[in-house]
């Protein structure tokens, strides 16, 4: 039985266990920079459980969303109508997002290095790509200006590599040069903090590099590092994630995504 | 507001798009005019540069069509689908034939804003350690005169030919959105020539009404084109939903060459304009994307005499 | 939109406002918070930094009680009327003691900007050719990174407190404006603190039923204060108009500072916050700038569900 | 009898010579920034008479104002209500005068000297002057970014100087220097191009100098050189302006400032 078959032998899905993993984050949290997908239920849930006063933004330039239904994208009319407040994309970027007042942007990513580093634009080389991805979008601003930066993204040999084809986002700007260059750049935010993906949760330390702090229900240790290509920092006490509670799956299944689309 | 701009899309592409232009047709994932960018593809327009924060399914289409040289972008893909299969074609390996001009959103938000405000560069704290000021040697650091700061720029984007769809406008060009406003304004104002494409056609006294709600003076806009739907299948708030069917069904369409040919054939070569697309659409099929109703209120203004 | 945020006058100047901050009342024309610095002054706040783009009255009558030890502006007079002398007395002939720190509008705005966008300077076509980098020196040349075109720069302002009156907002501090809208929002998003003062606290469901004409969103607001009238002399577009007859009465008031003092006295020390300034100057007064009516009209959200 | 007295005894006033004189001068333009006072007037006796299609912007915001009464200031709620666009006055410094879609800004002065500089800042030395007088407001911008400029003031020894004490907003930038300063500094505009006194009429050659046209009816060159501080430059053929139509003067009278604020 490899890792996912062991999670699939659990009465929760892997996705699941990712949005649950990533909520429980956001605790103390309270301006979110919300991308669609699994971050959206992530924060959703979150504002149903640990982080009741979070506020939504999203990049499509609405503040204080409440959709009546699961936004189908980043713009959907739905977290328009009854949102408190909709703005142009020059004040969202620039005045919400690089002026400081967002605590947590998501991200997600095609690869990923131990210091947090990301690509989401190309596989391979950039002006012949054997795979062209989207490219940075927001990321790259969100990951310097938002205080910090939340990843989720499933774990592969192919995302969690030794080197990235292309740096589009900036990684944890942690340790002696990631304080000059802090300093001399003026940024605003403390980079990926944390990454959250199908078979555990990693923070960063002080030199700025990923450690694995938990694993979830079902998942060794060997089975992370076969799925990432250099050997993991770990924690002195790695521990197992707690598995969503009842309450946790109810509000997933029944109230945020109950036509499955993000979480089966 | 003397004489009226109103002109059938045909007059107005024909009139306003060359080829060789910098085309943008804006709009975040809200009100992308379609409606245009058909018709582009049927007059035939070759190597335009089309600009454009998030290339979605009508960039797809039109590199299809073969209309593009080159394009300037910040996010490319089929927004909550996946990527966009025509323009992967022309991108990926070898034989990757599209020019790419690549910046990030705030970047390209920052591009028209600078078009539009006549500044030689746009600085924003982005782009820091990440290999974006490589593959795009346009994006250059500059140092604050306080301090010694560093942060980038950008430089202006001050498209040939901006297209807008909008909820309303009156005669004269003079256009209210609401819902996302993305960087429509930005565009239009750094445009050299602005259509705006609008699902109603109102009296000035309506725009009047309520000039805080202008986002687009007529002063700017060259040609008024009235085009009901003509966002379909991207949507516009309050009139019509997202026809999310075709988002997912042109994944399959634009991953294969000749699929995007009989489509192009079939929904934009083979109909007469937008009146001929939307009757092949069919009634049941517009109305099914009508949402109910949700009123913003009304605020007065006073009448000072 | 948890707690409320709604608070006296009296309790959110002690609160947000201190010795030798840097504080701007911002409003161009429309929604001047007279009533806010009413209460600075009543506070007996001291070595202020007034800063704004056009120090109106209110500035002339804090500067003239004593609260302030500098302005930050563009625009120095009584709009349509004169001077003001409260500001000339202190910045006039070898005993000049009010600091002064000079800008043009667009300058002024762009300090704004870039306090609320945390750049370290905003880039802007001004100033060339002039005196004013040389009377100011934080007026600096900066060449743009494309083709070496020289531009001008001006710093990030980031007032301790920003005060802005607006027509209505809910408890949590989300705020619409309607009308002039100045460099508000600019100035809100630049500061430490925000306090909103209304003339009418509305529902949350009012906000939501109209997102676009948000200007403030509550995020940023520390307190929401309800003061009908909290704008008079100036004026709240559909509200009420300016009260014209105050600002030529005030070129007299304000030529002598002794009248000045016995003016403070009187409107100021002497009433019992607004609802004493109000009660003093009289229904009929106020009845007397109510405009007619002429209202915005509706749009359609549209309900998607 | 000086000049003054002179024009008094014409059947119209010194300003509204003025008036008529500087809308005159608006003929062919599209689209006007308007101060309000003299210029206000002008401007919309202009759409009335020879430049119908103006489009009227106010720095305060407002594009398209359509004022139900004659405003009392440059941010009058009678300029809001019923206009085409109300809009920030980031956008409007930004997108519309910088960004080169105002064809004619208006500007007032306390001091001008013969290349169009204007002083509207201090009299006396800056840091003590003997008069603080208002300072730019958007006078610099619009001197720098206005295709042109037409300047309204009346005229005097005082106002008419060999040395601005300040300079607040930029002259006439012809000549060699100015083809180079303009270039370097990517100048859309051409600065001021007229000056609009009680006494007459200036264009400015190519040199950048304030050069003579016209003379109002009932003043001579001697009145115009006894009211400025330098000796002007002078038309070939100095000709006298045409005075007020009947119909100018009841627009002016009846329709724009029936209560003569501005124009007795």
């Amino acid at each position: 039985m490899n890792a996912l078959e062991r999670v699939a032998a659990t009465d929760f899905s892997a996705s699941e266990m990712m949005i649950v993993a990533a909520a429980r984050e956001l605790a103390g949290r309270r301006v979110c920079f919300v991308g669609v997908g699994l971050p959206n239920i992530a924060v959703n849930l979150a504002k149903l459980t640990v982080a009741t006063d979070l506020e939504l933004v999203y990049e499509a330039g609405v503040f204080g969303a409440r959709p009546a239904r699961l936004p189908l994208s980043i713009g959907d009319p739905t977290i328009v109508t009854r949102a408190t407040a909709v703005t142009s994309m020059f004040e969202l970027f620039g005045f919400y997002l690089q002026g400081g007042l967002i605590d947590v942007g998501f991200l997600g990513a095609a690869q990923i290095d131990r210091f947090g580093n990301i690509n989401s634009t190309v596989i391979g080389d950039y002006a012949h790509p054997t795979t062209r991805l989207p490219g940075s979008g927001g990321a790259c601003e969100i990951a310097i200006n938002a205080r910090e930066v939340f990843v989720i993204m499933r774990q592969s040999r192919r995302s969690f590599v030794e080197h990235i084809d292309f740096r589009t986002s900036p990684g944890n700007p942690a340790g002696a040069n990631g304080a000059r260059i802090r300093q001399e750049q003026g940024w605003l935010g403390a980079g990926p903090s944390v990454v959250i993906t199908d078979l555990g949760v990693y923070h960063f330390g002080g030199e700025g590099v990923m450690r694995l702090d938990s694993l979830h229900p079902g998942v060794t240790l060997e089975d992370v590092q076969g799925e990432m290509a250099w050997q993991p920092a770990v924690a002195e006490r790695l521990v197992e994630t707690a598995p969503p509670t009842a309450e946790e799956l109810r509000l997933v299944r029944d109230v945020l995504d109950p036509d499955g689309i993000y979480t089966r | 507001m003397s004489e009226s701009k109103v002109a059938s899309m045909a007059e107005a592409i024909a009139a306003s798009v060359h080829d060789g232009d910098t085309v943008a047709i804006e709009g975040f994932t809200h009100l992308i005019s379609f409606a245009a960018g058909h018709e582009i593809i049927r007059q035939r327009k070759r190597d335009l540069t089309l600009a454009r924060l998030t290339p979605d399914l009508i960039y797809d289409q039109m590199v299809g069509a073969g209309v593009a040289r080159k394009l300037v972008f910040s996010w490319l893909g089929n927004p909550g689908v996946g990527g966009l299969h025509a323009v992967r074609r022309v991108t990926e390996g070898a034989s990757a034939s599209l020019e790419l001009e690549e910046y990030s959103h705030f970047g390209m938000v920052g591009r028209y804003t600078a078009g539009a405000m006549n500044l030689p560069f746009f600085p924003l704290r982005s782009y820091f350690e990440t290999d974006l000021p490589i593959a795009n040697p346009l994006i250059r650091p500059i140092r604050s005169p306080y301090g010694d700061e560093l942060v980038y720029a950008v430089p202006p984007l001050k498209p040939d030919v901006v297209i807008i769809h909008a909820q309303r406008a009156d005669e004269g060009g003079n256009t209210q959105i609401w819902g996302l406003l993305g960087c429509q304004k930005e565009a239009a104002f750094a445009a050299k020539r602005v259509i705006v494409v609008v699902e109603e056609l109102v009296g000035e006294e309506v725009i009047r009404a309520d000039p805080n709600r202008t986002v687009i003076p007529g002063l700017i806009v060259e040609a008024v084109v009235v085009e009901p739907f003509g966002a379909h299948p991207s949507y516009a708030q309050g009139h019509y939903d997202r026809d999310n069917r075709f988002y997912l069904e042109w994944d399959a369409i634009s991953r294969d060459a000749r699929a995007l040919e009989r489509w192009l054939e079939e929904w934009v070569y083979g109909v007469t304009g937008r009146a001929g697309y939307r009757a092949k659409l069919g009634e049941e099929r517009l109305a099914s994307l009508r949402p109910g109703s949700a009123p913003s209120g009304s605020v007065d203004y006073g009448d000072y005499r």
